[in-house]
């Protein structure tokens, strides 16, 4: 496949976890996206910034640290992800809390996003 | 409304079938989407969206049973329908590869589904032109 | 030697914790591989990438983080395959006693 | 681009969908989002506001009762209408 005919994916996460599975499932979906070296990018907004609070240890109710995970993302050479200002604000993060290679977007910026690539998908 | 060529889509179902009736809009839409005369080659079930796969699941007589809308359109169409595998055997959804695998007498996946990877989702949206998203809240 | 319950039916430890260096030569034995220096080089990256991301990695991100960390020589995926033949991310995860790494990736 | 909105009306998923919402797109109510067309609904309001075209699929309307007491400015489509939508928009945010 030439580069030129990969189609673009923007991968939208909306949901708080460890409460929903959604967002795993989000996090899922963007590393397979690159793992098969396809371009992909990952938009954390509204209460999906929830999921970037640092410090997570869901040892004792025995899930997957999914902040850990997240970190993982350059390694798959996903080495940006995009986040709320807006919501990162209302929440409490601050730049020192988001993970390495961090955009915030506020609303237009968002909104470029999704005009920029071939494919949303919201989650 | 005229259409000048056929589009390729690619539907992408999160939506559990037991928890409202999206995933019977999705089935709906995607036979608008052939009728519309569009292809369809793949459906990709993620998250709860892969318990439509479930082969003992059972619909009152008079309802819609959103796993005969599938199968109806795998059918008719040669659709596939793909059930992500590791969100599905996490909801005990397996087919006999799985069950063997696992220990368990039998699949529970209807047969008209096939599990597989998140990489045939990413085939799927290469070859796209209109990837569709159906969701909806817990 | 762990007995035979202590692995699932693909050869996985079911419990982290049972993990030793003797364990990763019984694992390793059973996948007809000897483990040199080399090899356990790759097991103690995994483990330490397990100990970071909480996952197990997939292909490509096991090839950078192994080039991350011994250089351009050894990050590359026909060097790990050649210590790990088939399918590399999948049997030195098996060997380090990490998860399988994920069926969707 | 084309959204599609399946929530209630007091789900958080409708303020962003508002903001990221503009005068060029069309959204698509589905599902429990179909509320937002009943007249008098003042998210409904802000959503005309907007300028994006609006719809309501017919059959979720109808499940819902909202068909017989839709706002003005919320067109109903039917499932082939639902297809136009994405034939016209080369992009859908599912919004749910």
């Amino acid at each position: 496949m030439s580069a030129a005919a990969r189609k673009s994916v923007l991968v939208v996460t909306r949901h708080a976890q460890p409460g929903r599975s959604l967002a795993r499932a989000a996090l899922d979906t963007t590393l397979a996206t690159a793992a098969f070296d396809q371009p992909v990018n990952l938009l954390f907004l509204g209460a999906g910034v929830l999921q970037l609070i640092p410090h997570q240890d869901s040892s004792a109710v025995g899930v997957r640290n999914l902040r850990k995970v997240i970190d993982s993302m350059p390694l798959y050479d996903v080495e940006h992800c995009y986040v709320d200002t807006d919501a990162a604000q209302r929440h409490g993060l601050t730049t020192a809390d988001l993970p390495s290679g961090a955009i915030l977007v506020d609303v237009a910026a968002q909104r470029a996003l999704f005009d920029a690539h071939h494919h949303i998908l919201g989650f | 409304m005229g259409m000048a060529v056929a589009l390729n889509y690619c539907l992408l179902i999160m939506a559990a079938p037991a928890s409202g009736y999206t995933s019977l809009t999705a089935a709906r839409f995607g036979a608008a989407v052939i009728a519309q005369g569009h292809i369809l080659p793949r459906v990709f079930f993620l998250d709860g969206g892969t318990s439509n796969g479930l082969a003992t699941a059972i619909t009152a007589q008079d309802e819609k049973s959103p796993l005969t809308e599938w199968t109806q359109l795998a059918t008719a169409h040669g659709t596939e329908l793909v059930l992500c595998v590791s969100s599905a055997v996490k909801r005990g959804l397996l087919d006999s590869a799985e069950a063997q695998r696992h220990g368990f007498p039998a699949a529970t996946a209807h047969p008209q589904f096939a599990l597989g990877g998140l990489g045939l989702l990413v085939e799927a949206m290469q070859s796209a032109d209109r990837v569709i998203t159906f969701g909806a809240p817990e | 030697m762990l007995p035979a319950t202590a692995f699932d039916r693909e050869g996985f430890l079911k419990t982290r914790q049972a993990w030793s260096p003797a364990v990763a030569e019984q694992i390793a034995a059973g996948e007809q591989i000897e483990l040199s220096a080399a090899h356990w080089e790759i097991i103690t990256l995994l483990r330490a990438y397990y100990e970071q991301f909480d996952s197990s990695p997939a292909m490509r991100p096991l090839v950078k983080w192994v080039k991350i960390h011994l250089g351009a020589d050894c990050g590359r995926s026909v060097y790990l395959l050649s210590l790990f033949p088939g399918s590399p991310a999948k049997i030195a995860s098996k060997i380090a006693g990490l998860p399988k790494p994920d069926n969707c990736l | 681009m084309l959204h599609t909105l399946n929530c209630s009306p007091e789900h958080p998923a409708l303020q962003d969908c508002l903001k990221l919402l503009r005068a060029e797109d069309a959204l698509l109510l589905l599902g429990d989002g179909v509320y937002l067309a009943l007249a008098q609904c003042s998210n409904g309001q802000a959503l005309q506001a907007t300028g994006a075209a609006l719809y309501v699929l017919e059959a979720d309307a109808r499940a819902a009762g909202v068909h017989a007491r839709l706002a003005l400015g919320f067109n109903v489509v039917d499932d082939a209408g639902f297809v136009a939508l994405t034939e016209r928009h080369a992009r859908q945010m599912a919004w749910y």
